[in-house]
C-alpha cells in the first residue's frame, strides 16, 4: 500500500523561515519508516505538503481540504499556528475523520476543543514551560525581569504563564511588551524594555524572527546583557548569530533526557538540515507517532489508529528514540508495547498533548551547553 | 538630578535609533514618492524591489568577499551596491517593458497600474525567495560600531551608555545626500524638469519634444537605485529577511503620504515622523524621569508598544486632518 | 439680489480679490469684465461657496450667505458655470443634464428600492427636458456621447445647458462664450435675454467678447487688480478712459466700431 | 507645393469618422485660419495634422516631405509647434519652467526668447515664479501661447489661442502673430473670434462636419454674407 | 488620445462568458484530478464558499470605490469589526464575566465616546482663543474618567478563567442574527471614521483608512477582554448542522449511499452546499439592492460625484453627505462579509488579519472584476479567490515543469526546495495575465 501523509505548514507567510525545517523533520521520519519496509508489511509512505500560510484560516482550510478529500491522506502533520489549526481541524480534520498532530500549535483552546480524538500535539504546553522557566530564573538569583513576547497565542500564552508563576514565587516583572514578527525595526520595543529595566530580559519569541531582532537591539544599546530564552529561541542559529554575546544568558527547551535529541541532531545532519531549528524535532515525532500508531492498529485508517496514538507514545514499553522507528515497528508488529520518546521526550497527557521534559541550557563560551533536565 | 544621563538615555534609545529608522523609511519613501509623482501610481512592488535588489547586493557581496575584496571598516556591501542597482534596474526596466508600458499606452487609470504592481510584487516576492531563500541573512562586515556602550561609558563616566553603529551613520549620511541630490535633479536639471513636465501633462510634454519613454526609464532607474540603497542600508542595520520588506512597505507609504506625495522633502519628513512617533510615543519615561529626580512607580508610558503602529497612524491622520495633502503640499489626483 | 461687501480673497500674499464691493440688482443682466487676472473668477468662486473668503460678506436677498457650501447655494437658487468646463466626463451628455435637478425622488436610497414607479415617471420628464435643452444648444446629436469626448466648445455649451435644467434665481456665467461659435453665442444671448424677461432670472456674466457684453448687459462692472474699477451702462463703460487703457485697448475700439457698423448694415 | 499640406484627411476617434476629407494647406509665412461651428472637427483636424490621431486616409506633407507616418515627437523636431485647445500648460510647474519646457528641444541660448514672451505678456511676467496652475484662465492661455513661441517653430499651430483673453491682449496677440508670420513662419490657427482672426488671415477655411465648406482669403470670407451669418455671428 | 473609451457593446455577453468560464473552472476542480485540479467537490465547494464571502466584501469595496471613488484601504479593519458580531452575539456567555465588570466596561465606553462627542462640540462651539485649551481639558478629564472606569473592569474580566476565557463573552443568540449586527458594528465605525477622514482625497484617504484599519486590528489583537485578542476565539456556533451529526444520522447515510457517496464526503458536501445557499442568498440580496440603487438617479448622482466633486456640489449635490452615506453602507457590507467569514471559520483569529490578504486582495478582486460594476466585483472575487487558493498547487507544479529539463543536482534541488514560493509567482503571473487581457476588468463598468 502507498500511504499518503499530509504536511500542513505555513510555507509562505510570517513563519516561512521556520517551516522548511519542520517539513524536513516530518519527512525524515516518513522516509525512515518507508525505507524500513516494515510498516504494515511493506507499505511506503509518501509525504504531501500543503501551504497553509499560517495566518489565513480560509486558505488553510482549503489546503487541508485538498490534502484530505483530493489527495486522500491518512494523517496530517500540522497545522502550524493555532488559529489556522483550529479552523482546519474543525472544518476538515474532524468531519472527515483524519488524524492531525501539530508540532507547534500551543494555544490552550486546542486542549478543550471537541476533537473527537483526532487531534494531538507534540508541542509542549505553554503553561508548563512558564513554570519551569520561572523556577530556573529564580534559581539564578534573578529577581526582576522584563518580558518581551511575540504577539501571537504562543508568545502571549507563554509570557502570561511565566509572569504569573514568576510573580507568585516572588519575582518582579518590570514590563511585558509584545513585539511583532516580520517587522525589522524594534527600536520602540527595546527602548521601552530598557526604560523599564530589570536584571534580565525574557524573550518569548522565535530565534529567526522578532526575538533575535529584540536581542540584537538590546545588545547594541547595552540595555540588557542577560537573556532568558524559551523553546522558540534555543537553537544553533541564535548561537551562530550572537556567539559569546550570550555568555550570561540561559534558557530551556523540551527535549528528551539523554540520547533522543542528540540522535535526532545527528540524523538531521546526515539529511542536511538544522535539527535545532524550532519545532523540527516535534515534527519528526508527530510524523513518527502517526506511523507507529498505524502499525499498532494494523491499519492506516485514521478512524482506527487514532486510538493507538496515546498508547505508542507512553509507557509501558520499550523506549524508542529517533532513528529507531524500524525497531518500533518490529516490536509493534510482534504485538509488543513501545514507549515512543523521540526527539522531544514525547509523553502525551490527556487530551493528547505533550507533557514535556525540559532541558536547561546556557550559552557559556559562545556555545549551546546542556546543563540539566527538569 | 542628572540631566546628562537622562539625555544620553534618550539619545541612545530614542533619538539615534528613531533617526536611523526614519532615514531608512525616508529613503524608501523617496522612491515611492518619485514613482507616484512621475508615473502617477502607488507602486506596491517597491518593498519587494528593495528586497530583490538587496538580495542581489548580498550575492555580489558574497562574491567580493570570496575574492577577498573589502572596504576596510565599511561594509563590503557598499562596493556591491552599484552592481546590485544596475542588475535590479535591468530587471525593473524589464517589468516596465512587459507590464506597465501596456497600461501607460492605453492610458489606464492609476488604480489599474497599482493592481499591476501588485502582480509584479507577487512575482518579485517569489523570485527573491528563490534567489536567496527565506532565512535571515547578515551581510555586514567591517566595523559594526563607531562608539560602543562600553567605550562611551569609559570615556564619559556616565551610568548610561551610548552606542552609535556604522550602519546608522551611513544611513543618515546617504539619506541626506540622496534627498539633496534628488531635489537638485528634479528642480534644476533639464532631465529632472522633463520628468516633472511629463508628470504634469503627458500630451503637452510630448508636444514639447520630450521623449516620454526616456523619462519613464529614468524614473525607474532612479527609483530603483533609491530602493536598493534603502534596502541594503536597512539590511545592514537590522538583517536581511525577505518577508520583512513587504512589511516595511506600509510605513513607507505612510511616510510618503504624510509628507505630501510627489515631494522629496515630504518623503524625508514623513519618514522621520513615522519613526519618531513609533519610538517616542511608546517610550516609558520612568527612567528619564528618575534621572531628573522624579521617582515613579508606574512606567510613565503613554501607550504600550503593541500600539506603536497604531499610534504612528493616529499621528498621520491628525497631520492629514490639518494638512489634507501632507505636510509639504503633495499631489493629489 | 446679491450684495458683496468689501470682499477679500488672498492667496498667500497675493490679493486676488482686494476689497471688492458690488451689487447685482434683481432682474438685471450684469456684466463683469476686466483684464486677465483681475479676480473675476475668484470673486465668482467666493460668492458660489467654492472658495472661502479671507474677509468680507456676501448677502443674497438680505440673507448672509458667506461661506455656505455650494450645494446649499444651489438649493437657494444660485447657479453657476465654470470657466474651465467641469463636465462629468464619464457620463453621457444627457446624463450630465439629467443629474442637475435637485430633490429627485430617486436620489434617496430608500426610494430607489420602493418607489420605482414614481422614479420612472420623473425620469421620463427629466429626459424630455434634457433633450429640449440639447436641441436648443445644437448638440442633440452627441446626447449619448461621453461628455469627456466633447469638443471644447461643446463642453462650454453643456456647462450652460446645466443651468437651464432648473428654475434658478440667479445664474453666474463665467465666460460661457470663450470657444463658442459666434453665431451660436448670438442665440445663447437671445436665450439669456428671454430667461431674464420671461422667467425673471438674474444673470451675472463674465465675458471678454465686448459685442456680447454690449448687447446684453446693463449695468457692466469693471474689475481690475481685485477691485471694482468702474460701473455703469455698457456704452458708458466702453468710453471710459481707464477701462480702455486697462482692458479694451485702443486697437479694439476701432474694430468694435467697424463691426457694429457692419452689423447694422 | 505649400509648406504644409494636409490633404483629404479622414479619420476619427475609433467609431465614426470625424474628419471627412478635410484639406488644409499653408504656405511659408502665411497665416491660415480655421473657423466653424462647435464640434465641426477643427481641433480634430489640428490633432491629425500633428499626428496625434491616426488617419484612415489622407496625407500630410511638410516642406515637401511626407510626414504622415511620423509621431508627434518627430514632428516637433521637424519644426512644428502646437498649442492645444485645453490642457495646454504644465500646472505644477512655474510659468518660467513652462516656457523653458517650450524650448526643450532647443540647444541654443533661449533667454532672449523668454524675455520676448514676457514683453508680449506683461501680466504673465509678473507671475514667472508662480505655478501655472494657479493662474487665471486668460493668463494660462497666454502662458500656453508663450510656450509654443519658445520653440521657434517653422510651423506654429494654435487652437483657439485667444479664448478667454482680454481684448487688449487679443490685439497684442494678433499683432504678434502677424509679426511672427512675417519672419517666414507659417501659422495655422483655429479661432472663434473669427472676424478679428480672418482679418489677418491670408487664407481662411470654414470647416463643417469634418469637411471644408468654404475656402478663400480671409477678406473674401468676411465679405460673404452667407458665411458671416452662419459662422461668424452676423 | 482619449482616456474615456466607449464601453464595449458586448459587455452583457462578456459577463456571461466570464461567468461560464469560472463555472467551468469550478466543475473541473470538482471532477478532474490532475496536476492542476484536485477533482474533489469538497475542495471546489470550500473555495466557492469563501469566494462568495469575498464577493460580499468586494461588493462593499466596489460601492465605495466604484460608485463614489472613495479609496478605503482599511478593509481589513471593517472585516474585523464585522467579525466581532458573531463573537459578541452568538457565542455562549462566559460565566462570571459580566459580573466581573461588564457594566463597568460599558460605562467606560459610554464615557469614552461621550468625551469624543463633547470634544467635537467644544471644537465647534467655543470661541477661537479658548478652543484648544478647552478641547485639551475636555479630553484629559474624559480620558482619566474613562481609564478609571475601564482599567479595573478589564483586569477583572481578563482574570476570569484566563486560560480558556478571559473575555466578556457573547449573548448566546442565533448566529444568523449576528450578521446584521456585525454589519452594524462596521457601519457605525465607518460613520465615525467618515466624519473625521472623508475630507481627505484619494491616496490620502487611503493611508488614513489604512491606519484606521491597523488601529482596529491592534485593538482586536490586544484587548483580550473583548475577544481574547491574539489567543483567538474559537467555538463560534454554526447556522448549519455539523458533519459528524449528519454522519451519525442513518437517514443521511442512506441517502448518501444512494448517490454512491460515503457519509464523510457527502456530509462535507451537504454542509458546504448549505453554506453556499446562505451566502449566495445574502450576496444576491445585496446585489439586488445595489443594482436597483445604481440604476436610479441615486447611482447617476454618485457617478457625477465621483467624476467631478466641484461640479457636483455646484449642481446642488451634498458631496460630503453622500460620501459619508456610501462609506457607511459600503463598510457595513464589508462587515457583513466579515461576520459571514468567522461564522464559516468558526473562529476569530485577529493575528491573521493582515492587510495583504484582507485589504489588498479584496481590492485586486474589485479591480480585476471591473470596478463600478457589481457583477464584475462578484466574478472578480470568486475568480481571484480561486486563483489564490489554486496557486498553492499551481506554483509548485509550475516549478516542477520548469526544472524538468534540468539535470539532477544542486540547482535543481535548490529550485525545488523553493517551490512553495512559486505560489506567489503563479499568483502574480495569473493576475498580470488577467489584467492584460481585461485591462479594465473582466466586466467593465458601462
Ligand atoms: N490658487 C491660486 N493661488 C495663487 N494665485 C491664484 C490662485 N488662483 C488665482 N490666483 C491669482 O488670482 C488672480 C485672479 O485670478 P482670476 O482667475 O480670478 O482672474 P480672472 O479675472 O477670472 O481672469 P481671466 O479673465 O483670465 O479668467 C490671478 O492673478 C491668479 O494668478
Ligand atoms: N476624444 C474623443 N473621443 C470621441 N469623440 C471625440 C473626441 N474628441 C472629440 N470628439 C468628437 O469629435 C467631434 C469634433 O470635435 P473637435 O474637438 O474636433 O471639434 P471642434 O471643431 O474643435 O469644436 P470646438 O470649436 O467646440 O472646439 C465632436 O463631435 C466631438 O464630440
Ligand atoms: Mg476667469
Ligand atoms: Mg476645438
Amino acid at each position: 500500500e502507498e500511504i499518503k501523509m499530509g504536511i500542513s505548514l505555513g510555507l509562505t507567510g510570517p513563519l516561512e523561515s521556520i517551516a522548511p525545517n519542520i517539513q524536513k523533520g516530518a519527512e525524515l521520519a516518513m522516509k525512515e519508516v518507508s525505507d524500513s519496509g516494515k510498516l504494515l508489511g511493506g507499505s511506503t509512505v509518501v509525504p504531501v505538503a500543503a501551504d497553509n500560510t499560517c495566518v489565513d484560516a480560509a486558505a488553510s482550510v482549503a489546503a487541508v481540504e485538498r490534502l484530505v478529500t483530493a489527495e486522500g491522506v491518512k494523517g496530517i502533520m500540522g497545522g502550524m499556528c493555532s488559529g489556522e489549526t483550529i479552523a482546519s481541524l474543525e472544518r476538515v480534520g474532524v468531519p472527515n475523520g483524519v488524524v492531525m498532530i501539530s508540532p507547534s500549535a500551543t494555544s490552550p483552546a486546542l486542549s478543550t476543543i471537541d476533537d473527537k480524538g483526532f487531534f494531538f500535539r507534540t508541542a509542549p504546553s505553554d503553561a508548563r514551560q512558564g513554570e519551569v522557566m520561572a523556577d530556573i530564573v529564580l534559581e539564578k538569583g534573578i529577581k526582576s525581569v522584563a518580558i518581551t513576547y511575540t504577539n501571537n497565542d504562543y508568545g502571549k500564552g507563554l509570557a502570561d504563564s511565566f509572569a504569573k508563576s514568576y510573580t507568585e514565587k516572588g519575582g518582579a516583572v518590570t514590563i511585558s511588551a509584545a513585539h511583532d514578527d516580520g517587522k525589522g525595526d524594534y527600536s520602540a520595543e527595546v527602548a521601552a524594555l530598557a526604560a523599564a529595566g530589570g536584571d534580565a530580559l525574557v524573550v518569548a519569541g522565535y530565534a529567526d524572527q522578532g526575538g533575535s531582532g529584540v536581542i540584537q537591539g538590546a545588545l547594541d544599546t547595552g540595555a540588557f546583557s542577560t537573556f532568558v530564552l524559551p523553546d522558540g529561541m534555543v537553537n544553533q542559529a541564535l548561537v551562530d548569530k550572537f556567539g559569546d554575546q550570550l555568555d550570561t544568558s540561559f534558557g530551556q527547551n523540551p527535549s528528551a533526557e539523554g540520547e533522543g535529541h542528540d540522535k535526532f541532531v545527528e540524523l538531521a545532519k546526515a539529511a542536511g538540515f538544522d535539527a535545532t531549528s524550532a519545532y523540527s524535532g516535534e515534527a519528526y515525532d508527530a510524523a513518527a507517532l502517526m506511523l507507529l500508531a498505524m502499525e499498532a492498529a494494523k491499519t492506516s485508517d485514521p478512524k482506527v489508529y487514532k486510538d493507538k496514538v496515546m498508547e505508542v507514545a507512553n509507557a509501558p514499553g520499550e523506549k524508542i528514540y529517533p532513528g529507531e522507528l524500524a525497531k518500533g515497528l518490529e516490536l509493534l508488529a510482534a504485538g509488543q508495547d513501545i514507549d515512543y520518546v523521540g526527539a522531544t521526550a514525547v509523553e502525551l497527557v490527556e487530551p493528547g498533548e505533550n507533557a514535556g521534559v525540559y532541558r536547561e541550557v546556557d550559552f557559556k563560551g559562545g556555545t549551546l551547553n546542556v546543563v540539566g533536565y527538569r | 538630578m542628572d540631566i546628562l544621563n537622562a539625555l544620553v538615555a534618550l539619545l541612545n534609545f530614542v533619538l539615534i535609533p528613531a533617526a536611523a529608522y526614519g532615514a531608512q523609511l525616508a529613503l524608501g519613501a523617496l522612491g515611492v514618492t518619485l514613482i507616484y509623482g512621475i508615473l502617477r501610481f502607488s507602486n506596491f512592488a517597491h518593498g519587494d524591489t528593495m528586497a530583490f535588489g538587496t538580495a542581489l547586493v548580498i550575492l555580489v557581496t558574497w562574491g567580493l568577499q570570496a575574492l577577498g575584496i573589502s572596504l576596510g571598516p565599511l561594509p563590503t556591501a557598499l562596493l556591491a551596491l552599484p552592481i546590485g542597482i544596475a542588475l535590479c534596474s535591468g530587471f525593473v526596466l524589464g517589468t516596465d517593458r512587459v507590464v506597465y508600458r501596456f497600461y501607460r499606452k492605453k492610458r489606464s487609470e492609476p488604480i489599474i497600474l497599482v493592481m499591476a504592481s501588485v502582480g509584479v510584487m507577487f512575482i518579485m516576492n517569489g523570485l527573491t525567495r528563490l534567489v536567496i531563500g527565506v532565512d535571515e541573512i547578515r551581510f555586514d562586515d567591517g566595523a559594526r560600531f563607531l562608539v560602543t556602550v562600553q567605550q562611551f561609558r569609559a570615556w564619559s563616566g556616565l551610568t548610561e551608555g551610548l552606542a552609535l553603529r556604522v550602519s546608522q551613520v551611513l544611513t543618515l549620511v546617504v539619506t541626506a545626500l540622496a534627498c539633496w541630490a534628488l531635489f537638485r535633479f528634479l528642480n534644476h536639471s533639464r532631465a529632472g524638469k522633463a520628468m516633472r513636465a511629463y508628470s504634469d501633462n503627458e500630451d503637452l510634454a510630448l508636444l514639447s519634444g520630450i521623449d516620454p519613454e526616456r523619462v519613464v526609464r529614468l524614473t525607474w532607474i532612479i527609483a530603483t537605485a533609491l530602493a536598493v540603497t534603502a534596502g541594503t542600508l536597512y539590511g545592514l542595520d537590522k538583517s536581511f529577511k525577505a518577508f520583512n520588506y513587504f512589511q516595511i512597505l506600509l510605513p513607507i507609504f505612510a511616510a510618503s503620504i504624510v509628507g505630501g506625495l510627489g515631494n522629496p522633502l515630504g518623503a524625508v519628513a514623513g519618514g522621520f515622523i513615522v519613526a519618531f512617533s513609533e519610538v517616542a510615543i511608546t517610550y516609558p519615561w520612568k527612567k528619564v524621569a528618575g534621572y531628573l529626580g522624579i521617582e515613579s512607580d508606574g512606567l510613565l508610558q503613554l501607550l504600550s508598544t503593541e500600539y506603536k503602529f497604531a499610534v504612528s497612524f493616529v499621528i498621520l491622520i491628525v497631520v492629514l486632518l490639518f494638512r489634507p495633502t501632507g505636510l509639504f503640499r503633495g499631489k493629489s489626483v | 439680489m446679491i450684495q458683496v461687501h468689501d470682499l477679500h480673497r488672498h492667496f498667500g500674499g497675493f490679493r486676488a480679490v482686494d476689497g471688492a464691493s458690488l451689487t447685482i440688482e434683481t432682474g438685471s443682466i450684469t456684466g463683469l469684465i476686466g483684464p486677465n487676472g483681475a479676480g473675476k473668477s475668484t470673486l465668482f468662486n467666493v460668492i458660489a461657496g467654492v472658495l472661502p473668503p479671507t474677509s468680507g460678506r456676501v448677502i443674497m436677498d438680505g440673507e448672509d450667505i458667506t461661506g455656505l457650501p455650494p450645494h446649499q447655494l444651489f438649493h437657494k437658487g444660485l447657479l453657476r458655470t465654470f470657466q474651465l468646463a467641469h463636465e462629468f466626463s464619464s457620463m453621457t451628455v444627457r446624463e450630465n443634464l439629467m443629474m442637475v435637478p435637485g430633490a429627485q425622488t430617486g436620489e434617496t436610497l430608500w426610494n430607489t428600492w420602493f418607489q420605482r414607479a414614481r422614479i420612472r415617471n420623473e425620469e421620463r420628464a427629466l429626459r424630455q427636458k434634457a433633450d429640449e435643452v440639447l436641441d436648443f444648444l445644437t448638440i442633440s446629436h452627441v446626447a449619448d456621447e461621453k461628455a469627456g469626448n466633447l469638443s471644447g466648445g461643446q463642453k462650454k455649451l453643456l456647462e450652460l445647458g446645466r443651468t437651464m435644467m432648473v428654475d434658478a434665481k440667479i445664474v453666474f456665467l463665467d465666460e460661457v462664450g470663450a470657444g463658442v461659435n459666434r453665431t451660436l453665442l448670438g442665440t445663447i444671448g437671445d436665450a439669456i435675454v428671454r430667461l431674464n424677461r420671461e422667467r425673471g432670472y438674474t444673470f451675472c456674466v463674465i465675458e471678454h467678447d465686448m459685442d456680447f457684453i454690449g448687447r446684453l448687459c446693463d449695468p457692466v462692472i469693471v474689475m481690475a487688480a481685485g477691485k471694482v474699477l468702474a460701473e455703469g451702462p455698457a456704452a458708458h463703460i466702453m468710453e471710459n478712459e481707464a477701462v480702455i487703457e486697462a482692458y479694451l485697448g485702443t486697437g479694439l475700439k476701432n474694430k468694435v466700431v467697424e463691426t457694429t457698423t457692419g452689423d447694422t448694415a | 507645393m505649400s509648406y504644409l499640406s494636409a490633404t483629404d484627411m479622414r479619420g476619427g476617434y475609433g467609431k465614426a469618422d470625424i474628419l471627412n476629407g478635410c484639406t488644409l494647406t499653408v504656405d511659408k509665412g502665411q497665416i491660415a485660419v480655421i473657423v466653424g461651428p462647435n464640434g465641426a472637427g477643427k481641433s480634430t483636424a489640428m490633432k491629425a495634422v500633428f499626428g496625434m490621431l491616426s488617419l484612415r486616409e489622407g496625407a500630410v506633407t511638410l516642406g515637401g516631405q511626407d510626414i504622415t507616418g511620423l509621431t508627434p515627437q518627430e514632428r516637433v523636431h521637424r519644426g512644428m509647434g502646437f498649442v492645444p485647445q485645453t490642457h495646454n500648460i504644465f500646472p505644477t510647474m512655474t510659468v518660467e519652467e513652462n516656457l523653458q519646457m517650450g524650448a526643450f528641444i532647443r540647444k541654443d541660448d533661449f533667454r532672449d526668447t523668454i524675455q520676448q514672451v514676457y514683453d508680449l505678456f506683461p501680466a504673465v511676467a509678473d507671475k514667472r515664479r508662480q505655478n501655472a496652475g494657479e493662474l487665471s484662465g486668460g493668463q494660462r492661455q497666454q502662458v500656453a501661447v508663450g510656450r509654443a513661441l519658445m520653440t521657434k517653430p517653422s510651423l506654429l499651430m494654435l487652437d483657439e489661442p485667444t479664448a478667454g483673453v482680454s481684448p487688449i491682449v487679443m490685439d497684442e496677440l494678433f499683432d504678434r502673430i502677424i509679426e511672427v508670420a512675417r519672419t517666414g513662419i507659417s501659422i495655422l490657427m483655429v479661432e472663434q473670434n473669427a472676424r478679428q482672426a480672418l482679418e489677418i488671415a491670408d487664407i481662411g477655411y470654414v470647416l463643417v462636419q469634418g469637411a471644408n465648406r468654404y475656402t478663400d482669403t480671409g477678406k473674401a470670407l468676411m465679405a460673404d454674407p452667407e458665411v458671416r451669418r452662419t459662422f461668424l455671428g452676423g | 488620445m482619449s482616456n474615456t473609451r466607449q464601453a464595449e457593446a458586448t459587455s452583457r455577453w462578456r459577463a456571461l462568458i466570464v461567468f461560464a468560464a469560472i463555472a467551468v473552472l469550478f466543475v473541473l476542480e470538482g471532477t478532474t484530478r490532475n496536476a492542476m485540479f484536485s477533482g474533489s467537490w469538497n475542495t471546489a465547494l470550500a473555495i466557492l464558499n469563501m469566494g462568495l464571502i469575498s464577493a460580499v466584501m468586494a461588493l462593499g469595496v466596489n460601492m465605495q470605490w466604484g460608485y463614489a471613488g472613495l479609496f478605503n484601504a482599511g478593509v481589513v479593519g471593517f472585516i474585523a469589526l464585522g467579525a466581532l458580531g458573531p463573537v459578541l452575539v452568538a457565542t455562549a456567555p462566559v460565566e462570571g464575566a459580566w459580573a466581573a465588570g461588564g457594566l463597568r466596561v460599558i460605562a467606560a465606553l459610554v464615557v469614552g465616546f461621550g468625551t469624543l462627542a463633547m470634544a467635537a462640540q467644544v471644537w465647534a462651539g467655543v470661541a477661537r482663543g479658548w478652543r484648544v485649551p478647552a478641547l485639551i481639558a475636555t479630553l484629559i478629564v474624559g480620558f482619566v474618567a474613562y481609564r478609571w472606569l475601564f482599567d479595573p473592569a478589564v483586569m477583572a474580566i481578563e482574570a476570569n478563567n484566563a486560560a480558556s476565557a478571559g473575555n466578556i463573552g457573547g449573548l448566546g443568540w442565533p448566529v444568523l442574527l449576528s450578521w446584521p449586527v456585525g454589519a452594524a458594528f462596521a457601519g457605525a465605525a465607518a460613520w465615525g471614521v467618515g466624519k473625521v477622514a472623508l475630507g481627505l482625497r484619494s491616496d490620502y484617504l487611503a493611508i488614513a483608512t489604512l491606519g484606521i484599519g491597523e488601529i482596529i486590528i491592534a485593538v482586536l489583537r490586544n484587548e483580550e477582554w473583548l475577544a481574547r485578542g491574539v489567543k483567538n476565539m474559537s467555538g463560534i456556533p454554526r447556522p448549519v448542522p455539523y458533519e459528524l451529526e449528519l454522519q451519525g444520522d442513518p437517514a443521511f447515510v442512506a441517502k448518501a449511499a444512494s448517490f454512491g457517496m460515503d457519509a464523510a464526503t457527502a456530509s462535507g458536501i451537504w454542509v458546504k452546499l448549505l453554506y453556499a445557499g446562505l451566502f449566495g442568498a445574502v450576496l444576491l440580496l445585496v446585489i439586488l439592492l445595489a443594482e436597483l440603487a445604481l440604476k436610479s438617479p441615486w447611482g447617476r448622482m454618485m457617478r457625477a460625484i465621483r467624476d467631478n466633486e466641484t461640479a457636483a456640489s455646484a449642481m446642488g449635490k451634498n458631496v460630503t453627505g453622500r460620501h459619508l452615506q456610501i462609506f457607511v453602507i459600503g463598510s457595513a457590507v464589508i462587515g457583513l462579509g466579515g461576520a459571514m467569514m468567522v461564522t464559516m471559520d468558526g473562529l476569530l483569529s485577529p493575528g491573521g488579519f493582515n492587510p495583504l490578504r484582507y485589504t489588498f486582495l479584496i481590492w485586486v478582486m474589485v479591480i480585476v472584476g471591473g470596478s463600478g460594476n457589481n457583477w464584475g466585483a462578484v466574478l472578480g472575487a470568486v475568480l481571484v479567490w480561486f486563483l489564490w487558493i489554486k496557486a498553492e498547487v499551481w506554483g509548485p507544479a509550475l516549478m516542477h515543469l520548469i526544472t524538468l529539463p534540468l539535470p539532477e543536482g544542486g540547482l535543481r534541488s535548490q529550485l525545488l526546495g523553493g517551490a512553495p514560493h512559486m505560489r506567489f509567482i503563479a499568483m502574480g503571473l495569473v493576475l498580470l495575465l488577467v489584467l492584460r487581457f481585461a485591462p479594465r476588468g473582466l466586466v467593465p463598468e458601462k
